[in-house]
Parts: C-alpha cells; structure tokens; sequence
C-alpha cells in the first residue's frame, strides 16, 4: 500500500494507493443493492479497472422486509492487476439493515470496513434478523472498522424540499451508500449521474433526489471523522483496445447475434423463461432491426422444436434455458440429433436438483447435457468460462454446429450469467467468418439428404429449394437417402457414423493449453465458472513454489485431442466442480484417470482460499 | 407466399416415392388423395410447401408427400411448423396430427397455435383411437369405449377438437369426413386459403381398430340424417329429403320438420364470419346421435397473424432504428479505452 | 368426503408457521386471507385437506396453509392432483395455479383435468403476466402488452381461461377478483361444495410487475359499470345505478339501458345450471372495455367424475369377479406341473 | 440324435429324439405369425420342454402386404435342456411368402428345413419381395431340406364346405403351418383346438374353420412324403412345481400386483402408451377387482406427475414407459427423488435415438436412467435379465423404493417383454413381505417430514393422517424440518445425504453372484436382457475349457458391494451391451477397471456365438 499526501480525487484526506479491493453491498430485496453494485461496477470498470462481480439474491420477488431471506448481495472485486474472481474475502461491507449484517458478516476480513445504516437497526429490523441484542452495542464488531451512518436520516434529510413521500426518499439509500463507496475509493460520480439522467429523467423529483443522495453520501465520506483516509486504486493493465462491461448473459446474447453476422444468417431464438437464463431472452428481444426473432413458447418443449423447425428452415436458432427446462427438452434434442440439424441448445445452470436453489449457481448439468435422452445419442458440448468468455464461447459453438451439421449444448451458469467483467470490444469484421454452403436446385441430381462431407455433415438443404424436397424424421434412417430404414446393419452403422461424427470434433478444435509448467505434480483440470477461482489458486501456489499447472476445458464433449496426454505429464490431476464430481466421472471413464475431485455445492463459486487449499493439501 | 408461374402440377406430381404403410382401407388414403389432388390447385410450387407431423399412423403422412417434410415427435408438430413459419414466411405449412398427437400429449401446442393464429394449416385427423400403438382409447373417444386399456369401458369424458379451437377462439375452423372425398377436398383447399391457423377436424376411419366409428356420417342411409352441411349464409337445412333444419330456441339448437308452419325463415342462418364465435361454438357443441353433425366451414375471420405482427415488428425496427450494426452495439453506452 | 363432528376450527387453523414471501400489496394476500376463512366453514378436517401448485408466486401458496400440501414443477399440478384423488377419494384436493403455469406450460393438464371432472378444486391466479421470473407477458396478457421479453408489444392473442375451460365443456366454471373478498369467499365455497372439477379464475394484481391490470374492474368509480355479477335464475344487470342489462340479440350480446322502452324481461337471464354450455361460452366471451366482465358461476352442472366412475368400476369388477386372488390368477389359463 | 421306431407321437413315420430345436414362422404381418408363435410356444411348454421365444415384427401396424417391410416372424426355441435364448441359427423356418423367405433365409442353417407355401410364390408376391426370379426354381435353395407346400390352396380346400369368404379362409393359414409343425416336432394338437374354442367360439363358422386347418396340417405331415420323419424332444428337467408362460411384460404387471399384495397396498399405475411398454398398461387395466387402478394420462408427464401424486397419498404408484417417454419424465423424476417418496418409473427399452425402431430392441437408456434430468440427481436402478426374471425385478425394486424412500428406475427391454419362457408359479404366501410403517396421529409431536431412519428414509406420512400435515416441494429443503432452505450449508448437506441413502442400498442387496469359476481368466458381466445370450456363450467356452465366468447384474445404481473386488479377480472383464457401451462406462468411471466391450445396435439380441466368439478372442 503506497501514500499519497494528495489524493487523484481530490480529496483533503490522506489517500493510500491499493492494488485492489473486495466489496459488497447487502440490504433487503427491495434496498436496490443490484442497481448500486451495477453502478459501482460501471464506474470502476471506466476507471480502468479490471473487475469481478458476484450477485447474490433471493429466489423471491420481494421477500419480507427485513427479513433474512430477503437480503440481496452484490459483490465486486476491482483491482489495477489481473483478477478473475469476485474475490473471496471482503474488505468492506455495505449492511443495510441488520439482516445484511448478520447474513454477510462471516465474509468480511477483520478489521475489515464495515459500513452500516444504524437507521435500520431498531427494535423491528433487530427482531427480523434473529437478533436478541443489538449488535452495534455489544461489542460483538470489534474486530471490524466499524462506521455507523445514519443513512436513512441522511437520505431524508438530503431530499427534504423535494416533497417525496417518505417511501419515495428512502429509497435513494442506495445512492447514499453508492457515494460513501465512491469517495472511499476516490471513484467518479459523473457515470451514475449520467446514468441518474437517462433512467429518471422523466421523473425529474426522482432523478434530483438520487442526485443529491448520491453527492450527500460523496460528501458525508469527505466530511466524517469516521474515515480517516480514502484509497485510490491504478488502472489496470490491461490489452489496449476499448473496453465495456459484460455479463455473461448479456455476452450470450451478443456472441450469438455476432456468430449470426459472421455466418450471414438471422437468428432465431425460441425460448421459455427460466432464472437465470431469461435474460438471454429479455436482451435478444430487444434487437429486431438486427433480424433477431424472439418467440416465447408456451413451454420449454415448444422452445425448441420450434427452434428444430427453424433450422430446418435455414435459421441460426438457439433455444435457451436451465436445468428443469433442460430436462423438458431432452426428446426433442434427440430429434435434433438423428435429423442432424445445426442448433444450439443453451443451459445456464442453477442449483439442483428438481426446482433446487433457483437462483444460485451450480455445474451439476453436465451429465445431463451428456446423457439426457433415450438411445446414443452423442452431442457435442462446448462451456464459457467467465462473463466475456460467454461471446467468443457464442460462435465457437454456432461454429461447429454448422460445420458438423448438429446440435451443440452450451453450459454456463448463473454465476458466469449475472457476473460481469470487462470485455474488449471486437471488431465485427475481424471476427471470423462462418461458411455455410445450402445446396441448391443446381445439385438436385446428386442430392442425398443424408450423404456426408468430409466432416460426415449432411447436407443442409432448406424448404424453398426446388428440386430438393425431402422428409426428415426422428425414425432411423438409411444412410445416405435419409429414407426410413429398419435394417439392422445400417441402424448400427447410422449409429457408429453419428458417434464418429461427434468424436472427429476433437481433430477441429484447439488442443487443450496449459497455464503452467508444461509438467509437474499436479494438473487442475477445471470447466466452466470455476475458471477464475482455479486459475487465482494455481498461480498463488506457483507463486509459493508448487509445481501445479491448471487447464481450463472449454470442449466437454468430444475433449481435446491431448487431453490424455496432457493429464499425463502431472503426478496428480484434481477437478474442482461445483457438483458432486461430473467432469471427473467423465474423465475417469473416459482416460481411466484417477483424478482427485473438489467438490461444492452450495449455492456459491469456490473461494480462492478452498481451490489452493486443496492444492496445498494434496502436494502435503 | 410469392405465386409464380409455374409448370401445372398434377396429383402425381405430388406423390412421394415411398411404399405407403397403412393398412388396406384405412380413411388416410382417402385425405393423402384429396391432398394429392388439392395442392396442383393452389398455385404454390412444391418446394414452397411442408408437411410437419408428429407420431401416429395419420404422422407418417410426409413421407407419401413430394414436398418438404418432417415427422417429428408425439404431439409437437405445431412448435416444429411455428418456428419455420416465423422464419420463413414464404412457406406453406401444414401440420398433420392424430387425435392421440393433437389433443392428449400436444393439447397445449396446438391451443397455443391456434390461438397465435400463425398461416399454418393444422389437419387433425381424427379416428377417436390410438392407432398406431394398436388401440388404446384417445381424447376423442366415446365414454364406455372397450379398448385395450380400457376393458371396462372408458371413463374419460371426450374433448371435441371444434368445441377447444373455438375455445381458443380459432379464427379458421372446419370439419370433413375421409370418405366425402369432395367436400373434402373442399375444406383442404378452403384451409389453405385461408391466412391464418386454419383448423380442420377430419373424421376418418381405422378400419383396425375402431372400425364404424363414423359409419353413421359415411352410411348412405344415415349421413343425409346424421350430418349437416354448413355453408355461410344459408339456413341449417339437412335430411334425406333437405326436410329437416335447426332452429334456435334461446341458447339452444333444435331440431324442426320443415312445413307444418316452420319455414326457412325461422331456422338458424350459418355466418361463419361472424367476429363472435358463440354461433360456431354452439354448432361444434351439435353431436351425433341428438343432434345432425354439422361438416364444412365453422368460422373464417380474419385475425392478426403472429408471424405477419413479428415480421412487422422486425421492419418497425429496422425502418426506427436502422438495420442493427453491431460495431454501433457494441460501442453503445459507456466504454473505456485502455491504450498501450 | 367424510364429514366428522370436528372442533370448530378458524382462519388462524388454517396458517401454517411459514413467512410469507409475498410482495407487499400483492392480491396473493387476499386469496389466502379468503380460503383460510372459507376452509372452516366447510366442515372437512385440515388433515384431509391438500393443496397443490405448480411453480410461480400464486404456486408458493400451500406453504401458507396448514393443511397438506405439495409445491410441485411448473405446470403439472393438475397431474399430482389426479394421482391423488384417484387413489385417495375421500380427501379434499385444491389446485393452485397462475395464468402462465396453468396455460402455458400446464394448458393441456388443465384442459384434460376439466374433462376428466375428477372432484378437485382448481384456482387460477389469473395476474395477467410472469411473476415469479420477474414480468414477462403470459398467455393471458393482452396484446399490445410491454414487458421484458415483448419489449415492442406482445403479439399472441391472449388465451382466455373460461373460453377455454368451457371449450373442455367445464362443469363448474366460475370467475372472482382478488379484492372482492366477499365474493371470492363465496366462489371458493361454492368451488369446494361443487362435486367435480370446479374451475376458478381470479383476476390478481400483481403490484410489483402488471399493477393496475384490473384496476377497471377494482376501482370504485369503475367497477359497478365494468362488471356484472351472475346470479342463477336472474337478469344481467349492471351499472352503479342498476340500470344498465345485457340482452341478446341472436347469439350476440348487447349492452342495453334499462328504462326507455327496456324491461328486465327483455335481458339475459342468467342459468348457470344450462346443460348446454353455449350461454357459458357467450358470457366468457365478454370482455372489458366492451363489455361488462361477469364475475360469479358461469356454469355448475353436474357431470359423471373420473374418481368417481373408476372406482365404480373397482367395485362392480370386485362385485363380478370377486376379490382378486393372486394364486387364482397364476394358476389361471395354460400351466403345466413338472415333478421332480 | 436318437432314434425312435414309435413316435410318441403316433406317427406312422419315423421318430428322432432331439435335444431340442429352433424354429421360425415368418409371413406377413396379416398372416397371423405372432399368434401361431405364440400357440406353439404354449404347446411346447405345456410339453414340458423348457422355452425361449423372440417375436419381431414390424413398426406398421399392417404394412403394405406382401412386402419385405411388412414381414412379421416369431421364433421359438424348445429342448429338453435349461435354455437361456431363443437360438442362434434356425433348424427350421417356416416362410409364407417370398418377403419372408428372403428377410429370414440367412438365419437357417445349412440343411435346414424350409417349409414355404409356394402358392405365396407368385408374380406378384415375387416382385414384391424383390425376387427377379422366382428362387424356388433357381436352385439357390439346394442347400436346405425344402418342403414345398400348397398352404393356400390346402387350406381352401380344408374349408371349403364351410362357405367362408375366401379372405376369411386365407386366414386360416396360420393354422395349417402350425398343424404341420406340430407334426414335425411332435406336438399335441390340444392346447390349441382348446384356445381356438375359447377366441373363436362366438364365431363357430371360423373356430371350425381354424380347427380343421390345423387339423389339416398335422394330416399332411403325416402323409406327405417330403418328411420322410419328425421329432420328439423329451421334457426339460425343470426345478419340481407348476408353470405357466409368461412374457416380460406380463411377468412385470404381475410382480407389481404382487408387490403391492406383500406390501399391504393398492396398486396405481399412470401411463401413457408406447411401444413396447404398452403391454403392461393393457395388462394391468384388467385387474381392477384386485384394486389396480389404472390411469391413462394425456402424455408420460401427466402419468408420472399422477404417480407421483398416488404416491405422496399412500399407493404403490408406478409409470411405465419406453425411451422417448422416459425422456419426458426427466423433470419430474427429480422431483420425486428430492421429494424422497417411493414409486417405481419402468423403462421397456426400444432402439434409439430418437424415435428410432420402436418394435426392435436395445439396452441404450441406461445413462438416461442415471443422469436424465439437471442437478445432483441419484436414483436407484435395477434390471430384469429375462421375462420369468421381470416378475422377481419388479418385487425388489418396490421393496427398495419403501425401505429407502426414493423412486427406484426399472430397467427391461423390449426382447424381454415380448419374449416368453416358463415361470415357475410361486405361492403368494411363500412370497417376502414388504413391511411398510406409515406415521400416525400419535406421532404427531415428533413428527418431522425429512427426519431420518437407519436407512436414511423420511417418514412416509399421508395426507389424511390427523396432525401430520406438511407440505413438499421441489426447492431445497431443510434437513429434518422439510421446510424450504437457501442455506449454503443444508444443501450441501442434503446433496450429501442424498447421495449417501442410495450408496448405501449396496448394504441392502444381495452381494454379486457369478457363474463359473470363482477367479480365472476372464469375467463377462452382463446386465438386462443379454442373459440367455451371456449364460450360454460362457457355458460353450468353458465347456471348451476356457476360463470364463459370468456375471450378471441386477443392480445397476448402486453397484453390489464387492463388485471391484470380484472383477479383480480375472485377468479381463468382457461388457456384452445392445448399446455403444453404457454399462462399460459406469463401470470405468466407478472402478477404473478397464473392461472390454462388445457392442452391438442392430435391433436384435446378441447370438451366443457373437459373445463365445468375443470370449475366445480376448483369450487366445
Ligand atoms: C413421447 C411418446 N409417447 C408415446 C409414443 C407412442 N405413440 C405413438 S403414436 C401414439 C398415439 C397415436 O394416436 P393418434 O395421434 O390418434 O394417431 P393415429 O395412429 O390414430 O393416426 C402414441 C401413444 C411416442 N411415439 N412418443
Ligand atoms: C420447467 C420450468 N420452466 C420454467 C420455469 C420458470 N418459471 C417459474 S414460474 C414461471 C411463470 C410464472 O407465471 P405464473 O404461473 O403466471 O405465476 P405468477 O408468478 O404470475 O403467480 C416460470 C416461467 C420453471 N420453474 N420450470
Ligand atoms: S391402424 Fe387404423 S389408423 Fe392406423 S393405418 Fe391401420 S387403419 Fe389406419
Ligand atoms: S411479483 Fe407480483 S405476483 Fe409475485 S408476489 Fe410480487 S406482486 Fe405478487
Ligand atoms: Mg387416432
Ligand atoms: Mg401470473
């Protein structure tokens, strides 16, 4: 930690320069925690900094107020060096009321800041949180750097002249605690007044009252005796190029409709709401004048056949869900398999099983995702590993669906879904190309409906064509003719000709890279949004000497033509997974690989600390 | 659908060159002729039309059909036809469905076409009886019908397809029977000009396992009493000797000799343009033996289409905001630019 | 059903120790506040009671009642329901559903449920939109409707519930509104009184996503002109003076004053107990602004029940046949002996 | 092969002794094969002899007569000797017409008997079949003993006084091929002349019809001089008791209907038809005076949602399905695991992907059954390994799901459910009972829905029950209380515990039985419907001194507890599956054993000799 006796924000207090800083932001559902964390990210990422964050909310609308189960977290981490995770431990704490106190406290570091709204901390809110005794009073938070705002009082007392109804006022709180934040960590104002604007301006009484709260909480950090200092934090080094925040279902959304551009079709999305994947939904809806054609279905069912249906007619189509909608589809994406029709089928997991933990995250879809329907019936399944990741894992997908004539299923999670980190903003013509070749009226002499290219893909014939006319169906078909056949030898050979048309996926797609000694003693082999907190571990226990390298799956099925051989180089390989050891049967099966495995489920990503933990213990 | 000139087509034209696999004398035979004859009329070239199916014996009716098709899986015929239709307007698609296919497993999908009025032609063929998986009772079914998994008689009380797309406030809904091949061929061709969901209800006849189910309706000596032939504008007049008509006492049909002081005047006139659909559902309510059963054009309005609504949305769009450019995109909002 | 001398029970009886994790202002409330008033009153013991949901807010609401109870996968409760009351007549089984779990994803549950007339009580949180997923239109919201995933307007024609439950051919199908808590306890007895499938739409407000859906029909000012309730055997009269009647003219209904040369006479009357279901459908047919809405029993008819029906059909085999015996069974037909 | 002067049979003619023989009847589907399969399989067992049958027949309800689509056959094997499968290669076929000739010629041995009814073998019938010329009279047949046979034209002549249409009187067709069988191997004409009474008795025109062609049948045996002698075959030495015929699918519904007598409970059955599970449901449907309750549901979600439903009431609840409708239950599958209530899902497995050969079978849905739905998702799986074995399958399965509170997955397959063998009839009161204890009103102050028993079961309390009234659903729970719980920890927790209950039925079954010798060179471990093929293969090698064993699984999910050890004790482990491997994957994964396979998807079940040959492979 570095001093400066003049800070960049100006400030008159004495400001230390840091490398980064854990935060979160908790209080009730209806607090507006998801907003302020949402600012806090925007205006940290234009500050230059390289960024985590980790929503955490209740499967509620509005759960009671004040209540434990109602209490909504956002978590972010910034830093001027490269960070992967949200972090595991908080430097400070935002608890808005006594709830957020009690459900959030474990996480913060001692002498950690701890900023609450002592407003919030009457008879009632202590009694909604299970509290017998008030906590501020015990001394229970001596460990902490304790800095009790009169928030509420604060709020009102900034929008007084405004005439707002006392409801109305209060909930500008998050604006306050958004500039107590901001002056602590010398950030700018000027992104959330803009935002301030353009979200209320036709409430102008609104928009002056968050305004004001936004600069009284500024202003009050300024002033309080309370803070003594404030810390100014370098941008991060990060590539050149320009940069925005990305969530990972926001990256879905446009990777998809940048895969659509690249391959010169128009994208359909048939899709049914699901947390956490509608959002995937809400963003494409908006984009008509792209061609985007969103179709809420009656059911997931209706989802994607009506997704088969538009790839049969020559659409980029992608239906979207989560596990229990998943689960819905597992028939039709049988179908999707033998008629051998490219589309992407999108799984942001969520904890499980059955209706589970809806909006908590969880990996524990991929054995489904492998083995969800009746018959072999092999599908490629390719995983994004971070929030920007989520765009170039779009049209890697979309990619090989087209080029092996076949549905593909795309893990994420509702981690990686919510999360966001900054995403350098390509070029969309330096994107690659995607060729699609649809035969024509040209070739309706030699036109077989099931012949194979050299990638065993059929040809992708679309009604509209003259002289093409064919009938697809989800009975075995005979090779080349498509014709419905029941002889024996061509149903195994339409079965070995499917399984080997997957497998060849491994020769077109990278070989699986390493992070680390080339070899060494331990191998973790991570998939999905364990990447940050593996790839955070890893180098941490290099940095202390160990000899363990990480790779990160992006390929689940077929996995990379090296991955054997990989494996091989390490004395040990350990699979973290928030589940209870998917990646790792695969493995086992797959390589007879005795991997270790980490596993979790409980609603959360792997801190840090858990992932090198392990390392530590296993190379004891 | 773009219309062009085309060489004339002929039934033949039409034909697949698979074996077909019903069984001899089943009622598909008499809908894939009528089909094979109606479509060289409309104009619209092969390779403009579909066929989408689920599973059954009436599902396997694409591969017998020259054009483009697919059969898909039980019941979901309608998601599979909604997604193509939406995506390639252009397209003529049919939907062949079973009454099993149609209204037990895929009930929903097809109240949800309906009701979006996407330009598909839904044919439900309906042989009230699980054909295919060789006889369990259906949807459609009669109570007290001895089937296989039903050896004491069925206890369900039966769906009618018309009464449920009427329900669903369905802007285009008919009825035919197999064998009166021409009226048939009629309502085929009346659905396939029709824009929107056009709903036809085929009663058709496995000889296998419910053979007779509509024997009353196809009969000689019954169908002139046991069937009505609805056409738009005119009195509910039926009977072998066109003496016998429906009149409405209140909310409830009747049935009046004509003569002895009831005269056309008083019977019920068939509008099935009616925006109000109370009238055609009164008449899918008219079931055999109380009542004639009524064939022909139900109702025919003019509805927004979803697929028309959705394309319009996407040229607002585009005309509002510009075709998208996703450089714009993704340069929109607040960015940051890091410089080496 | 048996009916027990019971110790008197009260709303509270029927709380369960759960919080409730409604919105604020959420019509949720309302409901529950009224079936746990109505629940004592009909005589059946907690322990017989059971409710089952689907997913959605509405679907949280067993957790809420004392009773048991099964909070089950979106769309299905009218299935678990079945299981239930075939095998276990004698209790008392709720349904509790949402417009998009109960037609969207469930619309083909529901619509069989109706038809098999199992004796199960079914309530439909009809709010017009997605509430547990945060506001996306349902099958119910009109067109036109802006949410987050119809960002330029929702282009399906809405469904609407009891069109369609009359379509089944619903024995008892009835409408109410969250804040007419008076008739809301009225529809919900008369639901658990009906023996067969009573069907119950109640219009809900979702204040958080949806509010004000039907402030029309809530509304001081309004409502008395933009609702009319049904009474058996009595005109359809409406208005905040009364003096306002629904007469037909042919099959379409039509707003009428009273006075000026119109009688009560000439109006509606209402006859909820009709066989033929077409005046049902009519009056499901009237929609706000143009119409009145009608709230109250559109239809209560009595109709054989599935569980009814089934386990006659148990007891006429025992009856027949006799108790079956295993051995007898095995030892039936073709066996052969082999000795050692 | 011995010799005999007097038949048994009182056949003039000469009389071999054979062990046994397998035979084919193959025609159209119009023809009537399954039916005179089905008599000969009776009478063969009424003979004492012991059975193995296999019907196949095509996905058409009636194909286009004549084609080589349309053909419909049923093989049977009979001996003297504990037979295991239908047979291998044909001694005897029985060809209708020229597309049954040709689809099933490849089948008979050399020197075979090949009785065609050459009035089938017209221009007509040959064109249909593809004949070009008509191979009775190309002399491609040389190599088997041809009987040619005027089946038409005898048979009309048999009725002719009868007045029969001509349509009708072809019918009867089948009836002179199984006279003329039943010659040859020395049947009793009985059981069939008794079952032609009971069908045909309201028709009496018919029933006299069929009569005299049988009749007529076994008489041209008898006189014509193309079979100079026929057969007998001794009675099987069977275990001392009463028998009967069962097919897989019978001998399920009857084991549920047993299960539920032993169990004290009503039976429920919610389904919805498909090939080939339908039987079941058709079977059940029939016994409502034993108070089975069967429920034809709208689709396979309202059918399991309804069991279910039976099931939180109180019944013994099952759903019975086929690969695309197990498909759909996925979601609802997970909801009844985390509502930890007993029921039973049966999947009569069908060839696949997708809707694939739905009359052909296969073993490729038992990674469906493992992983067919999103989350962490353990459910219990056992298998029926022949049709008499389904009846025993069904028992334990219902006795696993009460112990262990969980819905068990019943694996059979359609070879298994339309196949036929003997069954030794068991006296219902030696049968184990299934001791079931529902809470009641006393336990009501300690009642807890998710506490727990040494088995790990929750209480299974019924609605109706004064003060236990509580509500499930399909969010997490909390542990004991059953209340719904976010917390990170509880989940964990009940994930764990899961798990835990079903690893732990490994303690409750029986430990891995095997056949042959107790370490050696190779192990061959089976499961489902290859049995009689396993069984027979591993007899023949190690009756040529090769040292195999075999081992056969029921339990599928969790494994027998000294499975690892046992396959430790060969130097190879050999995996026969109708599927690409599925088996051999679960066991990789779980014991890293690197087994071999022998993979077959051809819609048929393995010959002995596939595996035998398989067996000497690997050994040589
Ligand atoms: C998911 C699924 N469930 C069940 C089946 C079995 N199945 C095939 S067709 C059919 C019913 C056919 O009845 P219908 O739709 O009336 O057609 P029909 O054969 O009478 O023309 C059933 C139950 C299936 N193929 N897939
Ligand atoms: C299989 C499945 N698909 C989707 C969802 C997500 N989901 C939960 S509730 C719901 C809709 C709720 O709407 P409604 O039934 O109207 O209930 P409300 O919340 O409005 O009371 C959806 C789409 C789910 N839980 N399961
Ligand atoms: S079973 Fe019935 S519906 Fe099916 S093909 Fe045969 S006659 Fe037609
Ligand atoms: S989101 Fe709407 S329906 Fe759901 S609890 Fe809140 S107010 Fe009620
Ligand atoms: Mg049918
Ligand atoms: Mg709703």
């Amino acid at each position: 930690m570095s001093t400066t006796t003049e800070g960049t924000s100006g400030s008159a207090k004495q400001v230390f320069t840091i490398e980064g800083a854990t935060v979160r932001l908790a209080g009730d559902s209806g607090d507006g925690m998801q907003l302020a964390g949402m600012q806090f990210t925007n205006t940290s990422a234009l500050a230059g900094n390289d960024i985590a964050t980790f929503p955490d909310y209740p499967a509620e609308i509005r759960a009671p107020r004040g209540t434990l189960a109602g209490v909504s977290g956002f978590q972010l981490h910034f830093s001027s060096d490269d960070i992967f995770t949200p972090g595991d431990k908080l430097n400070a704490l935002v608890a808005m009321n006594p709830a957020a106190l009690k459900t959030n406290l474990a996480d913060l570091e001692p002498n950690g800041i701890l900023i609450v709204n002592v407003d919030a901390f009457d008879k009632k809110g202590l009694s909604l949180a299970h509290y017998e005794k008030n906590p501020l009073e015990t001394g229970e938070l001596d460990g902490y750097n304790l800095i009790k705002v009169n928030m509420t009082t604060l709020t009102r007392g900034a929008v007084k002249d405004l005439g707002l109804n006392v409801r109305v006022a209060d909930r500008c709180r998050n604006f306050f605690a958004m500039g107590l934040l901001y002056w602590l960590y010398g950030r700018s104002t000027d992104v959330t007044l803009r935002f301030i604007d353009a979200k209320f301006g036709a409430k102008p009484d609104v928009a002056e009252a968050n305004r004001r709260t936004l600069l009284a909480g500024r202003n009050y950090g300024e002033t309080t005796e309370a803070l003594p200092s404030s810390y100014h934090i370098d941008p991060a080094k990060l590539t050149p190029g320009t940069y925005r925040n990305m969530t990972g279902n926001q990256a879905l959304a446009w990777g998809f409709m940048a895969a659509a551009e690249c391959s010169g079709k128009e994208l359909f999305l048939g899709s049914y709401p699901i947390t956490p994947a509608s959002d995937i939904l809400h963003e494409l809806s908006k984009f008509k004048n792209f061609g985007v054609r969103t179709f809420q279905a009656e059911d997931e069912i209706a989802a994607i056949t009506s997704v088969i249906g538009a790839a049969f007619g020559g659409a980029m189509a992608i239906t979207t869900s989560s596990g229990p909608g998943i689960a819905l589809k597992g028939e039709a994406m049988g179908l999707a398999m033998i008629l051998e029709l490219p589309l992407l089928i999108i799984n942001v997991q969520r904890g499980g099983p059955s209706t589970g933990l809806p909006t908590k995250t969880e990996q524990s879809d991929l054995l489904q995702a492998m083995f969800g329907r009746n018959g072999e019936c092999p599908i490629p399944i390719v995983s994004a590993c971070s929030p920007a990741d989520c765009f170039d894992t779009a049209i890697e997908a979309w990619r090989i669906a087209v080029r092996f004539m076949t549905p593909v299923v795309v893990l994420s999670d509702g981690y990686i879904a919510n999360g966001a980190e900054p995403w350098r903003i390509p070029d969309i013509d330096d994107l690659p190309k995607i060729k699609i070749t649809h035969p024509t009226g040209d070739d309706a002499d030699t036109f077989h409906p099931y012949s194979r290219d050299e990638h065993l893909a059929r040809p992708w014939a679309i009604p509209g064509t003259p002289g093409l006319m064919h009938r697809i169906g989800g009975l075995e078909k005979q090779d080349i003719t498509g014709d419905v056949c029941y002889d024996p030898d061509n149903h195994q050979h339409m079965t070995d000709l499917r399984a080997k048309k997957v497998a060849n996926i491994a020769d077109d797609i990278p070989l699986q890279d390493v992070n680390g000694p080339e070899k060494g003693d331990l191998l973790v082999l991570g998939w999905g949004g364990t990447f940050g907190a593996c790839t955070t571990a890893v180098e941490r226990c290099r940095a202390e000497g160990l000899s363990v390298a990480h790779a990160h799956l992006r390929y689940l099925n077929p996995f990379p033509a090296n991955l054997a051989e990989l494996m091989g180089r390490y004395k040990k390989v350990l699979i973290p997974e928030l589940n209870m050891g998917q990646l790792r049967f695969l493995i086992r099966a797959t390589f007879l690989v005795d991997a270790a495995g980490l596993n979790k489920v409980k609603g959360k990503p792997f801190a840090v600390s858990e992932i090198a933990d392990e390392i530590k213990r296993l190379l004891a | 659908m773009s219309i062009e000139s085309l060489p004339i087509l002929t039934s033949a034209d039409f034909a697949s060159d698979q074996d077909i696999r019903w069984c001899p004398g089943c009622g598909d035979y008499s809908i894939l002729a009528q089909m094979k004859k109606v479509l060289p009329t409309l104009g619209i070239p092969r390779e403009k039309t579909v066929f989408i199916s689920g599973i059954g014996c009436s599902s396997r009716f694409p591969y017998y059909m020259n054009t483009y098709g697919m059969h898909s899986i039980h019941g979901r015929a309608p998601g599979f036809a909604t997604g193509l239709k939406i995506t390639n307007p252009d397209l003529s698609v049919w939907v062949i469905t079973g009454d099993g296919d149609g209204l037990s497993i895929g009930g929903n999908h097809l109240m949800h076409a309906i009701r979006r009025n996407l330009d598909l032609n839904i044919i439900l063929f309906n042989n009230r009886i699980y054909g295919l998986t060789k006889g369990q009772y259906s949807p459609t079914s009669p109570l007290g019908k001895i089937t296989k998994s039903s050896p004491m008689g069925s206890i369900d009380n039966p769906l009618h397809p018309l009464s449920i797309a009427i329900g669903c406030e369905g802007a285009f809904v008919a009825r035919s029977i197999d064998m009166n091949i021409k009226h048939l061929g009629q309502m085929l061709k009346r659905a396939a000009e029709h824009r929107g969901t056009s709903f036809v209800e085929v009663y058709q006849n496995c000889n296998v396992f419910n053979d007779g189910a509509y024997s009353w309706a196809t009969d000689r000596e019954s169908k002139a009493d046991a069937t009505i032939i609805l056409e738009h504008g005119k009195p509910l007049i039926f009977g072998k000797d066109r003496n016998k008509g429906i009149r409405l006492n209140g909310m409830e049909p009747e049935v009046v000799e004509l003569g002895k002081g009831v005269t056309e005047d008083d019977l019920l006139f068939h509008d099935e343009k009616s925006p109000e659909p109370s009238l055609a559902y009164l008449l899918s309510r008219m079931r055999h033996p109380e009542f004639p059963e009524p064939i022909g054009v139900f109702r025919a309005v003019d509805h927004p289409r979803y697929d028309d609504e959705l394309n319009r949305q996407v040229e607002i769009a585009r005309e509002k905001q510009g075709q998208g450019d996703l450089n714009k995109l993704f340069h929109s909002g607040e960015t940051w630019s890091v410089s080496s």
